[in-house]
């Protein structure tokens, strides 16, 4: 075997570990920012979530998403990554049906299994927005049509040979297809579900406390670690100046959107709020990842920076519109999942790591690419909305998918799963 | 002057705050208590064994006040907590004989509010 | 017999559990509570939501005794307590009329110590 | 009508609820609580330097009657939590003038099943 | 240094890491699933049984495993690593003492280091069926005894050229050798401990729920995420085709377990309890180690979803036969591991990933396979189970292995260690 | 590109990512050994610590460490690591003014990211030290001071070229670059801040209890697994013998600490104290960071043994001398940093793993190393103890660095952050 196959192939898999590993950062963030007694319920979604994921995207999501087909979906070896295949062949030697990653030389499985931790995280990132509300069948069904339609069809569009692709837009690492998607998937949830009892009542917005902020800072921890396999394992090839100038871009955003929140807050709220400096840390994230191999390190830190003061702000926005995230999952993915993708035409610097994305606005190429970035950034905004829109209301008037007044007063874990997260701890919730 | 002990929901804390305070009662201790009374529990289950919990969540209210305030601190809670459901919960009313405030040394009826 | 509730800041309860036992009280009970009194509340702030936090943690005891040892009791209760300032807390003396001791079947004077 | 408190040894709540529905007392509240008796504490240490733990986990009881349970509900508590051994617990009775259920806004007696 | 050598080292030492990061997952599922009172009791076995099988191992533990020797145990090389051995020379060119590890060829420490966190893994499953009651100073001599002498000896069987391996019995990662030797142990702990008070009174199962299911959910996603070090690490070589291979097949099992025993649950107990879907995860990765190299992802599709239904079935099993495994160790380990281990015979397809093992019943193989599957099966529950059970009968007679009534009652973590897990919270056990 | 800039690239970047891991086990370890109404602060202290880094140490510490420059700092390519440069190139061929980490042959920002890691650690170390009665500004600018200043300086003499290095003094992996730079900032800082309320009252010594222990222990585990990045990372280049070797001096080390130290607990205490095991972990690991790549496996058991007696009996120590430490990190991180560091002249093994330390005192190569290794251990203590005491003076001075009685008494999390860590959970602390 080539040298080459062996440690792009170690480096895709490893990579894909770490961003694996993110679902555990998401259940933890997202049931620390809930209240103790929907925890079960939580951590159950975020467990399940990627079993769904891996078993509706292994049935069909990849084959949408990969084969070879039109400009809008995938058609050809469809089902259980099934098509023909010579990878690690690449270029001309590939033979095969899903061609529009043969860029990469590693083995199918390969391939499929980093796709796959992709395919988990936008699924992931509506669970946190649509907590502490929703009926548990619902959204293990909803993660399905994710996993299987939404996530893969987009996919296709970007890295998977379609329209977008060909008309030269660029997301390194998912900025769209990862965050923007699950952002607009859970916009539509929060619209559909309605705020949580007591959120907004008589006009106030009343706090509610996640019950273990310890918890959801180890989740951001680790979130801010599986974005070292997001973002530089997306070169899927052991590429050294790539994936060492990924890793930093990554990184100075993220500490950047950090201080930045962290300031910003301490100056609005007069103190610096936990959660808002762990939010500003996933926005950096989100908003380099669309941009991390296309712009510098300076640039990372300006977008970082950004970021930082777009998500307190975000967070304060989605209040006042009483769109109820308890997480705050749309400040950070869908917000800065759009404003990272947005970067990529204002900050790139062509073939700064290799990839021939042409200039941003800011070096001098012009609107062409920002002109493409916004293509994605509405086209996907307009399919996915209404497309998970369609689908909550479909389970709303199947099955329901908020549980009742009573069950969401004593908590989800005893309505949904029969369950209590702290046996033995005196844990007392008056709202 | 009287200590009134009163269960109630926890979810009607805030309501049964803000009745209380317009019937400018502003004193009051609240621990946590489980509750076993005519209101139903539920079934939990933990590995496939089953749990019957009958002990709900209840706030307990403890209220020292004087004979004067003693009506309608009870119509306070009563205002504040009732749904008309079972599990609403209870007021009982104890005799106080006396009171004093640590910081001075101020005994009786001074020494409640 | 007497029982006597008394409501401290929770950082004083080690300084008060000491100046009972100088006065010869060995028994009590303690519980943890919010209290709402005097002392001003503080601001508590959740993703830039505001919420105002009034009450405020207490330590509650429960100390059942005999007649003649009430007043000793209170004074040590106030010798271990008092601050001098607001939060310093209460005491609540109510009657007793009868006390059980459950290993023995004790009553009364013989089963509070 | 009687308030009766009663301390327990905390493993010993189910036994005590067992009795207690034989002997047709259906309602209560139940309190954690800490409590400090006859019954020897234990030593923990942390990092090198120890502490003496004094204060023992209890659960606190608390049942409203009308007279004529009184006994039973006595009898029925020992009966549950009686183990001979130091730290059994204690009951107290208070005279409990007044009750009143929230729901109904029933007083007395009727109030208090 | 030859290309080879150094990528199958980086694979080798970072799923060993991965490996030795499962430590984390077992403690916190196993303190996850008891109760608080016990915390820092399941804490402190789980965190020094991988020192003490460290220390072990070195000592004695690999020679007896991987020492040449006779049929039954090692003999060379016996102390302290410190045999002849020339690695990373492979094949003819390989001279030294350890020559049934010889075929990778990765540096001497390497192999130890790998070998060494799987050893520890045996060690640590014990460690969750006995908790609650177990003396802490009986179950670190115990964990000697696993690590120097029960493990090894049933390790050389297998994968030290011993009896097992000339037979032709295959266990990938240790289905067999790692999780039954560990799940035998544990069951024999169980019957000489007893159940812990309360929990089988008059007649009645008791639940005693765990004080912490988010520290359990975050344990399981910590060995998921372990487990990719554990099953395609065991290739001990950067093999491309193999090690995609194997992560694919690891993760669909145990999405597939994760959604049986979630339905099972879900229709025999009325919801879907969160414990038996994390312990349907766990039930999956055992249960493909040893197969997840031999079988293709559909089998280990099926694989999975039979392990989800077996753990929640034994679960239920075991509190019928009084046998008390708070964590459910037994569930997950050692019927799984057994079913793992059989499925190589049932389900194997000659060289899929490269291992000439010959098919396995349901690929035409006949029952050659199988019969070496459970030769393996039973005779490693013999063995185990007799000397695991003289282990703890000695260890009951001479220091005693269960805590004082008294002290269960107030929990072991002041009665064993004089800590407390969770000062300052207030947590009431009633039983 | 070349195979070997690949692997190494790879290596450096995967063991960076498991270091930054590293501050998830820092921020666990320090706020479960300290009380609950102190948990916000002490996530936001650590998690805001490495963004702070980040900041620092690309803005001027990377400049001042490894620009070329005189003995005592680097004066070339100061800011935003924006030197000339044209890494990978190694030896000879490179040209550029980082020429002090020109060994290593893999592009700079990866040299970067790996040496920013180690930054933040060091700063980190601080934070447990001073935990539960620091002002959050305070110490956001301890940090900055940290990663721009005293940490690079250090960090030049050592490991970019100046006076120590030319001495031959060798710290392979930072028991005196990061552990003992941290302790000597954190011992500054605890002088400066003086015990928690109520610690050392009436000469009496009182223990206050973490508040989660399982936090704690799960903390030391990240961490243990982290170093697995820390110390074989450090290679800088994967080379497999001397990896493997790393990973097992580790290892080994580790074990036989937390054997010591729950040993040595057990007899002075007369139970095994989980947070000295915990301890004695750390502590084994701090003491092998230095010599782990020039010592054997034999010499790593004795250093872990004795590294596990010292921990403990310095946490008696320093509350003897009513240094408050409310985690142990001057046991841990300064004590065995200064002990790994003599140990190197002690029991190093000339070209154990191909550096040319020569031998230490034990293997006849009489006091010429440890001479050198005495001279960093003095003039780093003096060093940095005056730099970091000149910092808290003057912060002392201008803004303060402790928070009111009151708001220490009410707990951190209010008074600086408004927040509550466990909302709902019934949490006293009654001092
Ligand atoms: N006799 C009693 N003694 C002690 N506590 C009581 C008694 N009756 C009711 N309570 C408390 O009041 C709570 C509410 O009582 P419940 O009977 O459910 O109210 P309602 O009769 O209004 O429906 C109970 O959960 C319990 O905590
Ligand atoms: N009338 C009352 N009824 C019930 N609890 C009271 C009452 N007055 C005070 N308390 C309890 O005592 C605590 C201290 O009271 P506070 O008014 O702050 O004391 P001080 O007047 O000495 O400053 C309160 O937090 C509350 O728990
Ligand atoms: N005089 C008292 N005042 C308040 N609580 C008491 C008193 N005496 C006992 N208690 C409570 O009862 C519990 C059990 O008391 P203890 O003296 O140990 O029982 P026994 O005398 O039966 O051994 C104590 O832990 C405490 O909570």
């Amino acid at each position: 075997m080539e040298t080459k196959v062996i440690v792009d192939t170690m480096w895709v898999l490893i990579t894909a570990f770490l961003v694996f590993f993110m679902n555990l950062g998401f259940a933890a963030v997202e049931s620390g920012f809930a209240r103790a007694k929907n925890c079960v319920n939580i951590m159950s979604k975020n467990f399940v979530v990627f079993a769904a994921s891996s078993l509706g995207f292994l049935f069909l999501g990849w084959g949408l998403m990969f084969g070879d087909g039109t400009w809008l979906v995938g058609l050809k070896g469809l089902f259980f990554v099934g098509g023909a295949d010579n990878s690690p062949a690449v270029g001309e030697a590939y033979k095969g049906v899903y061609s529009a990653i043969s860029w990469t030389g590693v083995p199918l499985w390969a391939k499929f299994f980093f796709q796959l931790v992709f395919c988990g995280t936008a699924a992931t990132i509506v669970s946190g927005a649509v907590a502490e509300r929703i009926k548990y069948i619902a959204f293990i069904i909803f993660t399905f049509v994710m996993a299987m339609f939404i996530y893969p069809v987009v996919g296709h569009w970007v890295w998977g040979g379609g329209w977008l692709a060909k008309m030269g837009m660029f997301d390194f690492a998912g900025s769209t297809v990862v965050h923007s998607i699950g952002g607009w998937a859970a916009l539509a949830g929060v619209i559909m579900l309605g705020p949580r009892i007591g959120k907004y009542d008589n006009g106030h917005i009343k706090a509610i406390p996640g019950h273990n902020l310890s918890l959801a800072t180890l989740g951001t921890f680790v979130l801010w670690f599986g974005w070292f396999g997001f973002n530089p394992g997306s070169t899927m090839a052991a590429d050294p100046n790539a994936i060492a100038h990924v890793a930093v871009t990554t990184n100075t955003a993220a500490a950047a959107a950090i201080m930045s929140a962290t300031i910003v807050s301490w100056l609005l709220l007069g103190k610096p709020d936990l959660g808002m400096t762990l939010n500003g840390c996933l926005a950096g994230l989100v908003a380099i990842t669309a941009p991390c191999a296309f712009v510098s390190v300076g640039s990372s830190l300006v977008i970082g920076l950004i970021a930082g003061v777009l998500v307190v702000l975000a967070v304060m926005m989605f209040d006042r519109l009483r769109l109820d995230d308890p997480v705050g999952a749309l400040s950070v993915h869908l917000v800065n999942g759009v404003f990272g993708t947005i970067c990529v035409g204002l900050f790139a610097q062509d073939k700064i790591t290799g990839t021939a994305t042409g200039n941003g606005l800011f070096y001098g190429g012009g609107f062409k690419l920002l002109g493409a970035q916004l293509a994605a950034v509405i086209s996907v905004a307009v399919f996915v909305f209404v497309a998970a829109l369609a689908t909550w209301a479909i389970l709303k008037a199947v099955i329901g998918i908020r549980v009742s007044r009573e069950e969401e007063l004593r908590g989800l874990d005893i309505g949904e799963h029969g369950n209590e997260a702290y046996a033995g701890f005196q844990v007392f919730t008056t709202e | 002057m009287k200590l009134i002990i009163a269960y109630i929901q926890p979810h009607k804390l805030n309501d049964v705050k803000q009745t209380l305070y317009k019937a400018e009662v502003y004193k009051m201790s609240v621990t946590n208590s489980l509750g076993c009374g005519q209101q139903k529990g539920y079934h939990e289950s933990y590995r496939g064994v089953g749990i019957e919990v009958n002990l709900l969540k209840k706030v307990r209210l403890e209220i020292a006040v004087n004979e004067n305030f003693v009506e309608r601190t009870i119509t306070a809670i009563i205002e504040g907590a009732k749904t008309g459901q079972i599990g609403d919960g209870k007021i009982f009313i104890l005799d106080l004989p006396e009171c004093i405030r640590i910081r001075t040394g101020e005994r009786g009826g001074e020494a409640i509010g």
